[in-house]
């Protein structure tokens, strides 16, 4: 058995790699509390061994009464929440920055389903259990699920979403490292749970530009016209004139009014809304129930196609950037947003 | 009622007293004695722990592989039940359904609890609901995980969920009784004198757990009602197909399991506050500070349920709310370490066995709760949410703080509930055993969960082999260590020599009457006039 | 626990709380009617809590009971309070977004490149 | 007593739970649940909140029977609590019927008139059934304790000394009513007449 355990310590691993720019802050972070931990553990472990040996019970002695203290009693009540001010300021100020992707990020789309994640890039290609990202550029990931709860964790970048079935959820990162790293589900979500797992790729700018070279089938944009055109779409929605339906022509991240008095924002969740449940929200001037539902029929993939060729009819202004995927500065509600009128809601900064 | 001992003339020779007073299958089943109703939970709780520790040894063994040992159908069944048996079918029972149920009544010099039939009716509950449970494991089992997450509890999981939730269900209601009762009791039932700033610690722990599962636990009755609703009918409650939210589950789940485990960790303190005050022969240091923060966590927790939900996408201040309260409660557990240790000081310390599980448990329940401010803090938590950090960090609460103050506790008042005494080597050794076990079983999960590993996996990358391995080989030391106790305490049940009325030199009302009491605890109403830790001078300390 | 002195209710009382509740009932359902935005909600739980509050201060005989009773009451409200407004909270603040300066994109790709 | 409380306490947070989740989904699709309201039938949900008002008014008079030793008092106004309880429920059984026949009972064939609305106002109905179903549970279960009272009383057990058992069943029996008192705005009276 040594030669076995040999080999088996030899893949010992004690501290996972850290390739993504918020690697380094949250293992700061981490590392911060294993200190404080470490202190406050030597410190109690101290005390009681030496309290115990040092006033072990012994004949006529006797132990002395102490009624307690309040001064000592508020220390250390104050100095451990103070040290936890700390990890939560730290620790909720990470948070925020991992919230919303820089504008320049680029997209992909993951679906989870039982038991894969389907990646799907921009340029039409996609691949399962495998995500292939470049080096230094932040990579935002929307992310759908077809079934139950999935997440999305990729313990090298210290990323994690869960995938949550009836909207999007995202995440970002930037990759700072080149290699090969593990994603995992790491929401329990059935049988094969534990095979929902892959690598992510971080490759340099030149590996990057081969890789994504070979793709032949055509861009996700186009695989959603195709898909317009077959599930009759563009039967009703005509590109450039307006019958029964709206002109999805610069559309993409414009506010729509909606027939009940509010406004939003006709970012991606918003445009599945409208293809899975277009009853849910309708444009102002147009009547509901002519679209009809396609929940059900579309898979998420599919969606994921369609929205990528409504958001290809809005070509980038110079006021909106590359890509089209950027959200406004400005606090604008997530479509998901339910009810409540976005100026109501919307707390500035 | 029953016939009256034909018994041994050993036993004839015996005082009278709660154990021996009725004979017979009937006396037992058909009692409202709280310390009859106590033994029963106490051997119905030690079987479930069996029950749940057989299958973390079946899946720690199939963790000795990568690729796993059993089917991923067989695992997700076995760590689902281990861990619904454990938290719902031992450890929320553990220490209030056996030994409060047994102490507090002769602690505040009560005859017996404020509704003893409610108290025997929970106890059947407490049965049915296991029934159920066994039943889901007879036919298949539930492979949802404690959590029951929807919808994949409510839409997807072909396994035996209804039955599952039933159990829980029903058990959910036996803890609510349970804590009813214990309310009512402490405020009703003091003896004269027993004013609320002499009572017991153990008993102002046990109270705040009443609190906790009289408010939460209807809200998991309700949270598992839809569920089934959704499971019979399809209702679509949870069906994100019709918009539902399977979020609103996790919301309504955790505003109940969140409190839980304080509901698996307050008796737990309240028995530790006792065993360092005894064999420290001093008060407890800061008596008011201890009890009130006893109240301090059972309602600071409930305001902190979301912190199981911070990488759902749940609104982000919301989180962030969630996160502050999260640092918020644990300040009252900081406040409980440190007096216990300064307790201590200036003591007459012994090392009897209880006292070595207090040690364990103050260690162990250090570094599990620290661990716990690693997912309070938001970003530390979503690098470490659904891997075996978590695992770890509970592990060591539940097992090693909870786990090992109900064995403390046990051994505490062994004498007292059963007028025996335990072969004390023989509890010493094990108490090491269960301590060096146990780190070596979590201890790795936290490096392992850091390193990523998710957990409820059967499979894992090999690189993962070596620390697993030291989890599983450390599982079956803890088993060993388990069964230990197991066994002397049977034997000492027949064989142990006779327990004196307070063989540790404690105070308290329960050590001042007999071993084991007779039935209605005290000859006649005591009236303290001494507060709970009398152990003799006072000195102030200034500063 | 009964056998003392219980202020017994006059029959007075209960039926004048009895006809205010009809009222109320009335009350509420005729405002229904009326569209007042947002405040329908807003009217119809006042008047909802009132009526409640009635029934526990005089039927359930919250006016003359004890500290520890009242205190009881005020939990139960307190803790459903937690429940629905924690859980609200979440749902009514998910649009809210924030754009934090992420860990800027040039420093990342500073040191990468 | 004290026992009665702390259990109505359990039964708010019971009954909380769904009252979340009807904030939640109120919050998500208003417009889905106020379209509901044709289909509530806010004369016989008024005339039954009116039935357990005086259903209460009748047990509060119970009580007072009881605590005075009035023993024929005490069987009449528990019959009449247990008339009022029971027109309650049959109402209320008329109103389940009318939704089974027009399909609005979620998980049997639910379908609802405006497509639009189809999939948010099935959760509003089952919320609607869960909770007054609920509801009518616990009025089950009250009338059982009233027939139990009742037997008690005619027996003469109750005198002015002990009545214990029928205030705390008393307790119980408006804590219902004050469940209905909140069901009845939320769930038939939202955007009422829109
Ligand atoms: C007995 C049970 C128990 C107890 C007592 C605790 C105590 C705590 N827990 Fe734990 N927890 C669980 C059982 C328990 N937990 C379980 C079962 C889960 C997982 C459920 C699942 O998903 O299956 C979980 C998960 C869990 C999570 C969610 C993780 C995730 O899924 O992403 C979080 C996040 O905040 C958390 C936090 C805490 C905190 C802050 C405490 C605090 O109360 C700890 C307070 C104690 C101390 C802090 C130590 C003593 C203090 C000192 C010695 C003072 C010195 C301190 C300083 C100077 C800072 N726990
Ligand atoms: C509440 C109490 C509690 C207790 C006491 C335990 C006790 C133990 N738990 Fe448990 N555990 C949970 C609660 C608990 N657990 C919960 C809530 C989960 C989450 C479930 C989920 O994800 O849904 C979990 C999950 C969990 C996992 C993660 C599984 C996964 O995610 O894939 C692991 C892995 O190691 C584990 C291990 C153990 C071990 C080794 C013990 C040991 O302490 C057990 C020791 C007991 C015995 C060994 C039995 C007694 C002895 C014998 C029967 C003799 C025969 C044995 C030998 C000779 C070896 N537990
Ligand atoms: C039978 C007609 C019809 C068909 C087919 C149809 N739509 Fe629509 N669509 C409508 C109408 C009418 C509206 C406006 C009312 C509403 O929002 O529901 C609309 C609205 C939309 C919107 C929101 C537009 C905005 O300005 O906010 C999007 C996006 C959309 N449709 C995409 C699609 C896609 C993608 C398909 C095919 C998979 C599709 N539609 C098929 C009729 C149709
Ligand atoms: Cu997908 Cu776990
Ligand atoms: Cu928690």
């Amino acid at each position: 058995m040594p030669a076995s355990l040999t080999l088996l310590l030899a893949d010992l691993q004690l501290f996972p790699p850290a390739a993504s720019a918020q690697a380094g802050p949250i293992d700061d972070l981490y590392w911060f509390e294993i200190i404080v931990s470490a202190i406050m553990t030597v410190l109690i472990f101290a005390a009681v061994i030496l309290f115990a040996w040092k006033y072990r019970r012994r004949a006529n002695v006797r132990a002395t009464q102490i009624e307690g203290s309040n001064v000592l009693e508020t220390t250390w009540s104050i100095i451990p929440f103070l040290i936890m001010l700390i990890m939560f300021w730290w620790g909720a100020k990470l948070f925020f920055a991992a919230q919303n992707p820089p504008k320049d990020a680029m997209e992909v789309f993951v679906t989870g389903k039982q038991w894969m994640w389907k990646v799907q890039y921009p340029d039409g290609s996609h691949e399962i259990n495998a995500l292939h990202v470049p080096v230094g550029q932040p990579v935002k990931l929307t992310m759908a699920s077809e079934d139950v709860i999935h997440s999305f964790s990729i313990p090298a970048f210290r990323v994690r979403h869960d995938v949550v079935p009836g909207h999007y959820d995202s995440l970002w990162f930037t990759a700072t490292k080149p290699g090969r790293y593990r994603l995992y589900c790491t929401e329990y979500c059935g049988n094969a749970h534990a095979s929902m797992s892959g690598w992510v790729e971080v490759l340099n700018d030149r590996d990057y530009a081969n890789w994504a070279g070979g793709g032949s089938h055509g861009s996700l944009a186009e695989q959603g016209q195709q898909l317009f055109e077959q599930n009759g779409c563009s039967t009703c929605h005509l590109l450039d004139q307006q019958g029964r339906c709206p002109i999805l022509r610069g559309v993409y991240n414009k506010p729509v009014q909606l027939d009940d008095g509010r406004t939003v924002i006709a970012d991606d969740s918003y445009i599945r809304e409208s293809i899975l449940d277009p009853n849910a929200k309708v444009v102002s001037g147009f009547q509901p129930n002519i679209m009809p539902n396609f929940k059900g029929q579309l898979s998420e993939e599919q969606v994921i196609q369609l929205i990528a060729f409504v958001k290809s009819l809005s070509p980038p202004t110079p006021a909106s950037q590359q890509g089209g995927q950027q959200r406004p500065v400005v606090i604008a509600p997530k479509a998901k947003a339910p009810a409540k009128a976005p100026a109501a809601s919307a707390p500035q900064q | 009622m029953a016939t009256i001992a034909h018994g041994t003339p050993e036993i004839a020779a015996e005082e009278v007293n709660y154990l021996n007073v009725e004979h017979g299958w009937k006396s037992w089943l058909f009692t409202t004695d709280h310390k009859r109703i106590a033994f029963l939970y106490l051997i119905s709780i030690t079987a479930m722990f069996f029950v749940g520790g057989t299958m973390a040894v079946l899946f720690r063994i199939n963790l000795l592989e990568p690729e796993g040992i059993f089917s991923s159908e067989t695992y997700n069944r076995l760590f689902s039940m281990h861990g619904i048996v454990m938290v719902f079918f031992f450890l929320v029972p553990s220490i209030p359904a056996t030994l409060a149920n047994f102490l507090i009544p002769i602690m505040i010099g009560a005859k017996d609890l404020a509704f003893p039939r409610i108290n025997l009716l929970s106890w059947y509950l407490y049965v049915f609901g296991a029934i159920f449970t066994i039943y889901a494991v007879a036919r298949g089992g539930v492979d949802t995980g404690w959590t029951f997450y929807a919808p994949y509890s409510s839409t997807y999981s072909n396994s035996y969920v209804l039955s599952a939730v039933m159990g829980v269900f029903v058990a959910g209601f036996s803890s609510i009784l349970t804590g009813l009762n214990f309310i009512v009791t402490v405020h009703k039932m003091r003896a004269p004198g027993m004013t609320w700033s002499r009572l017991p610690l153990f008993v102002w722990s046990n109270y705040a757990t009443g609190l906790l599962q009289v408010l939460g636990t209807p809200v998991l009755a309700i949270s598992l009602t839809l569920i089934a609703f959704e499971r019979v009918a399809h209702v679509g409650i949870f069906d994100p197909n019709i918009g539902g939210d399977p979020i609103l589950f996790q919301h309504l789940f955790w505003f109940y399991s969140h409190p839980a485990v304080y509901i698996m960790i307050l008796p737990g303190m309240g028995v530790i506050s006792e065993i360092v005050a005894c064999f420290s022969r001093k008060r407890v240091f800061g008596y008011n500070f201890v009890a009130f923060s006893s109240m301090a966590i059972a309602v600071l927790s409930f305001f902190v349920w979301g912190h199981h939900m911070f990488v759902t996408g749940e609104a982000m201040y919301t989180s962030v709310a969630f996160s502050f309260l999260s640092f918020m409660v644990a300040v009252p557990s900081a406040i409980k370490v440190f007096n216990w240790t300064a307790t201590m000081y200036k003591g007459s310390v012994s090392f009897d066995t209880p006292m070595l599980y207090a040690f364990g448990f103050i260690g162990l329940f250090t570094i599990g709760g620290l661990t716990g401010l690693f997912l309070a803090a938001l970003a530390t938590d979503v690098a470490t949410h659904g891997t075996y950090f978590i695992v770890a960090h509970f592990h060591y609460v539940m097992v090693g703080g909870m786990v090992m103050a109900f064995l403390g506790g046990l051994h505490y008042w062994w004498p007292k509930i059963t007028g025996r005494l335990y072969p004390e080597a023989w509890a010493k050794f094990a108490a090491l055993i269960i301590f060096i076990g146990f780190n070596l079983t979590f201890f790795p999960q936290f490096i392992l969960g850091y390193l990523g590993m998710p957990r409820r996996i059967h499979a894992y990358p090999p690189e993962f082999q070596a620390l697993n391995v030291l989890s599983t080989a450390g599982a079956s030391i803890l088993g060993i260590g388990y069964l230990i106790p197991m066994i002397y305490f049977a034997w000492s049940i027949r064989k142990g020599p006779k327990a004196p009325a307070n063989p540790w030199g404690a105070t308290g009302l329960e050590w001042e009457i007999q071993s084991p009491p007779t039935t209605y605890n005290f000859d006649e109403t005591p009236i303290v006039t001494k507060e709970a830790y009398d152990y003799g001078p006072l000195e102030e300390v200034v500063g | 626990m009964s056998a003392f002195h219980v202020p017994i209710p006059k029959v007075g009382t209960l039926v004048a709380v009895w006809a205010t509740l009809i009222v109320l009932t009335g009350l509420t359902s005729y405002v229904s009617y009326f569209e007042l935005g947002e405040w329908n909600i807003v009217v119809a739980l006042l008047i909802a809590v009132t009526k409640a509050s009635l029934v526990a201060w005089v039927f359930m005989g919250v006016r003359h009971s004890t500290t520890l009773t009242r205190l009881f009451c005020v939990a139960g409200l307190a803790w459903l309070m937690i429940l629905i407004l924690l859980t609200y909270s979440d749902y009514s603040t998910r649009n809210w977004t924030y754009q934090a300066q992420p860990w800027s994109t040039n420093k990342a790709a500073g040191t990468s490149r | 007593m004290l026992g009665m409380w702390t259990f109505l306490i359990t039964e708010v947070l019971f009954f909380g739970g769904m009252f979340a989740a009807y904030a939640v989904y109120r919050n998500m699709y208003p417009d889905a649940f106020a379209s509901t309201s044709k289909f509530m039938d806010v004369v016989l949900g008024g005339t039954n909140t009116a039935v357990l008002i005086c259903s209460s008014l009748t047990m509060v008079l119970a009580v007072r029977a009881a605590q005075l030793s009035k023993r024929a008092h005490l069987i009449l106004f528990l019959i009449l609590t247990m008339i009022f309880g029971t027109i309650f429920l049959v109402i209320k059984g008329f109103e389940y019927h009318s939704k089974w026949v027009e399909h609005l009972v979620p998980g049997f064939d639910f379908q609802y008139d405006e497509p639009r609305y189809q999939h948010n106002a099935q959760i509003l109905f089952f919320l609607y059934f869960a909770m007054t179903g609920m509801h009518a549970l616990h009025m089950v279960i009250g009338l059982g304790l009233l027939t139990f009272l009742l037997v008690q009383a005619k027996r003469r057990i109750f005198n002015e000394n002990y009545f214990a058992p029928v205030e705390m069943i008393g307790l119980y029996w408006h804590f219902v009513d004050i469940v209905w008192i909140f069901l009845f705005p939320l769930l038939y009276l939202i955007g009422h007449r829109r």
